[in-house]
């Protein structure tokens, strides 16, 4: 098991040409809640866990946060980081936004990938980071998913991905449609070796990823209030011309429709990943 | 003023007609153009194998899009001696915007998928436009399952929008159904050929390509989005929707050079609609080239060979 | 291929004890259709596959008439022929039901089990009838099925069930129940013996018959208009105390809502089955 | 009159709340009727336990039936160290009618199946009366797979009135996805132990009773159908109820004799509902009795016994 390697708040500075440990705490002091609207401070929010503490609203995390949220304090070891994107279509503008994302989020890409512990199970996570491009899936995210997975089938580990994706990145055109089909061939090499895949959908988690390795584990957790779905909110709309009903694509609709197992709120998300690695012994074929 | 239809064959018959008019016209007069004319006419000739030569993205998604371009049933009927239709996912309808079934090309049963659009009004309400529920890709997940127990290989037909974005789709799933038929697909123990038609539109689109190997008709179009929901989406702006086509690199020349489309098959000058038999021996001819080989080809190797390729697609730079 | 064996008219006399051919052809001259009013004379029927011309409207077929209609003339042998019900559970009256059963249908039970050939194609057949106690499941029909099942996969060829049943034999509890259990877990072995099976559904497949080898079939076809289901209409009415959708349960009905693959007529039967079988070179796995 | 609840134990405590009174009386009148009373408890006590061990089936339909029997719930709480439940069919909905996960008894992790009653009028309308419907039978279909994936021995529970027949039930396949149960667990590569716990109702029940060891509680009944259906059906006639379910041979015992259980668990007297711990101590040694020998058995040895014991179902005679 990797542990200790890094202190409980740098657990992500694998990458020595990036310090991720600055992009989390922003600089403004409170926020208000998009939901209740009450005014919520910033330190209040990391307690807990970015909770609106009012209406339980779940506020954006980012992957680092996630990833401290989720494994033992210390285990996390990043691999795959140098990976980034190119401009591979030659798209007008992509270079610009690949950069202002890289800004945005401190991260090289949309997706942080390694070897962690929970609850002293060794795993394979992948997390991705909304404040890189909505987290859409280009070739970089589909390489790292897949590797991931292939990490996990070497070392006969269970995969865990907290997902959140606008869907595949335009700028790649069908380079990134394909990774689509190039992450559910990855998963379906690690159902063929028996290993345990969990998902934790977070908002929102839409498009070419909603329809490949996200619906694909064999145990979805869904944050409540997550958006998901293959088809945006807003083009659903415009194609029927009508309202879209209360609820619509939440985590709480996507139960009641038989989509996902489980719903988890953030202050439970540790101890039931321990439990379900614990139920797998780890996450092998018994 | 963004084109909204290729008029091109329109005009070429205006002219056409003009033309006509003109030598009617001098033959009153007894004036013999009859030799200019023909010069004429051969340089229409060859000016329209020219301009079809050098289409430009939008023009081509156009074509893929016209509504008389012959589709999988069109296809099926030509290419199959018997042919059965099987129908529903067993779990919540039938979807009529897929067609499936078990067709015979020359003597090799095969289990054949494919979207299905309409040709009028009426079929195209019927159809869905060619835009699937999960109840489509379910039906795909268990013909394909099928296929599997009985070793026979697989011809997916690729035409459509994309799956259909609704409430009902939502609900029951569009983003599970099309992962399974991915996932599928990727380890299915039978060969798989896969043919881009028409238009092939976002995931909805790449559940039945995922294959061992991927045609495409040359007017096809295969993209991530629709050109428009991209123009929309990243620049705001749909007039600039030509200029986006071009962009995203969704011809079947570009995406054969990106190493997504193994051949690219011909289709004859202005387009497939225009001459469906040509079309159809097109197809013929490459279906006889590569299914031989992918149904000779032993299991695991091709199994080996499909995850390689799949694999493969991406590019990346890397500084550690 | 067996073939000959019989004259076209004397297909079914395989068990010498009971001669079936007395059974096909009633006594009165010409019957009313239920569904149109119209009225048919027994010779138009037969000439018409017992399908009203004036609304197609579908007349029960016997088991005998059945074979008849869809295996290649005279190619049918019967086997398993002498298997017959006894009362396991001492059920008060059984006896006598079965004894008015065997007099009203001809048939020592409700299924007919044996080798045939459709279009030159090797297939073993079982044909449900009726007229035996509503072609309910009991320990016979259990067996029945299970051993057709089993003895194609020793021939390695196809099976092709033409059901219709009221459920599981009630007389025989849950020796009755415990068959569903068993023929799906013979369609489990046809499976991986990667062989061929056609459903027939005729008008009416429920209870325990719809729900276990019924619908397990690769290919499911239905005649037009036939009840399907697993709770009877006059239950589902009872529980719910409403009226129910026109065509609820028919044919026409459960194709729309994807449990069936094609309802095929019956002039068209055996054409459509040649024309499976062909494209299952007979109905092995490749 | 039909004996719609089976009231002994009332009856019983009005019975000894009256011997109170005549104690009590007795003692105000200076009679000393002690020691008389005492033979007569005693003689209660007696009666009681005889009573029980001779139970008619009807009874002990009702008994099945006692709205306080414990259920799924009881069982996994009381069973597990740790539990998550797993929801929803990935295609339409999540039917509370049954319960499903992921548990581990004494160290082993099990794949838990089971119906789901209420013990009020809220949950009962909120679990359907535990009559599932397709999604129910589908959850299980999925989960089944799950746990062959993780080669994890499945448990199941058994209570339920049957599948609910219903509009949409129909609609949406009841008939198919009980089958595809049914035939899944026949060729399930993982050990299946199955407990009848309540009511088995019909073919809705079965799906969770296709097992390499069926075992009953002793106050439990496993009908084809229920009697009540049997006799308005068969006899036409709901009055002979009791009479239709001695004659359908639907206790534990009438079923161990014809070979279809493979044993019966005991319950304290009185029924199950009057001691959860008594009830839970019994199965938690039946489950430690069956689940190390199926598990320990060799796959394919497993799979061809479990395929031999359904063959094997069946009485007939053979005149030819
Ligand atoms: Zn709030
Ligand atoms: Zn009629």
């Amino acid at each position: 098991m990797i542990k200790n390697t890094f202190t409980r708040k740098k657990f992500f500075a694998i990458n020595p040409n990036m310090d991720h440990s600055q992009t989390p705490i922003k600089p403004n002091l409170s926020s208000t809640c998009p939901s209740c609207s009450a005014r919520v401070s910033e330190e209040t929010l990391a307690e807990n866990y970015r909770v609106c503490a009012k209406c339980k609203h779940h506020f954006t995390m980012s992957a680092g946060q996630r990833i401290e949220l989720i494994v033992d304090s210390g285990s996390f070891q990043e691999f795959n980081g140098g990976l980034a994107s190119i401009n591979i279509l030659d798209f007008p503008g992509y270079e610009e936004k690949l950069e202002k994302a890289e800004q945005k989020s401190g991260l090289r890409e949309a997706i942080i990938t390694g070897y962690a512990s929970i609850g002293g199970y060794d795993i394979v996570l992948a997390v991705m980071e909304s404040d890189f491009m909505m987290a859409s899936m280009g070739s970089v995210v589909g390489e790292k998913v897949s590797r991931a997975i292939e990490r996990a089938i070497e070392r006969r580990c269970p995969v865990i991905i907290c997902t959140s994706s606008g869907g595949a990145r335009m700028q790649e055109g069908m380079i990134a449609l394909m990774q689509m089909a190039k992450t559910s061939a990855a998963v379906n090499k690690l159902n063929e070796a028996g290993l345990l895949y969990i998902a934790i959908l977070t908002n929102p988690t839409t498009g070419g990823v909603s329809a490949s390795f996200a619906s694909l584990a064999d145990i979805i957790i869904a944050e409540p209030g997550a958006l998901v779905g293959f088809a945006g909110p807003r083009v659903i709309k415009q194609t029927i011309g009508q309202q879209l009903p209360e609820k619509f694509q939440r985590s709480e609709f996507l139960l009641e429709h038989g989509m996902i197992d489980i719903i988890v709120e953030r202050s439970q998300i540790r101890e039931k990943l321990t439990c379900l690695l614990s139920l797998h012994k780890g996450g092998c074929r018994g | 003023m963004v084109k909204r239809q290729f008029d091109y064959e329109q005009k070429l018959k205006d002219l056409k007609a003009k033309l006509e008019e003109l030598n009617d016209l001098s033959k009153n007069m007894q004036f013999d153009l009859s030799s200019e004319i023909e010069i004429l006419e051969h340089k229409i000739q060859e000016d329209r194998e020219l301009r079809y030569q050098n289409l430009v993205p939008w023009e081509k998604v156009l074509l893929s899009r016209h509504p008389e371009r012959p589709g999988a049933v069109d296809y099926i009927a030509a290419l199959c001696d018997e042919w059965i239709e099987l129908q529903g996912d067993r779990c919540f309808g039938e979807d009529a915007a897929m067609i499936a079934g078990i067709g015979s090309f020359e003597g090799q049963a095969l289990t054949i998928l494919s979207y299905r659009k309409g040709k009028n009004t009426k079929e195209n309400l019927q159809y869905n436009f060619g835009m699937p529920h999960p109840e489509g890709y379910r039906k795909i997940q268990r013909l394909l399952r099928q296929a599997e127990k009985f070793n026979r290989p697989v011809l997916t037909f690729i035409d459509t929008p994309g799956a259909y974005p609704g409430i009902g789709a939502e609900e029951r799933g569009q983003a599970w159904a099309i992962s399974q038929v991915l996932m599928t697909m990727a380890g299915l123990r039978v060969p798989v050929l896969a043919i881009v038609t028409g238009e092939g539109g976002s995931g909805g689109a790449l559940a039945l390509a995922v294959s061992d190997r991927l045609l495409m008709l040359a007017n096809a179009v295969f993209a991530v989005a629709s050109p428009e929901a991209c123009a929309s989406i990243l620049w705001k702006d749909l007039e600039r929707v030509e200029e986006m086509a071009q962009a995203m690199k969704i011809t079947a020349q570009d995406l054969y050079e990106l190493g997504i489309v193994d051949e690219i098959i011909a289709e004859p000058v202005g387009g497939a609609h225009l001459d469906y038999e040509a079309t159809i021996a097109s197809i013929k001819d490459a279906i006889r080239k590569h299914l031989p080989v992918i149904v000779g080809c032993d299991r695991d190797e091709l199994l080996a060979r499909r995850y390689e390729k799949l694999r493969s697609i991406g590019k990346f730079k890397t500084d550690e």
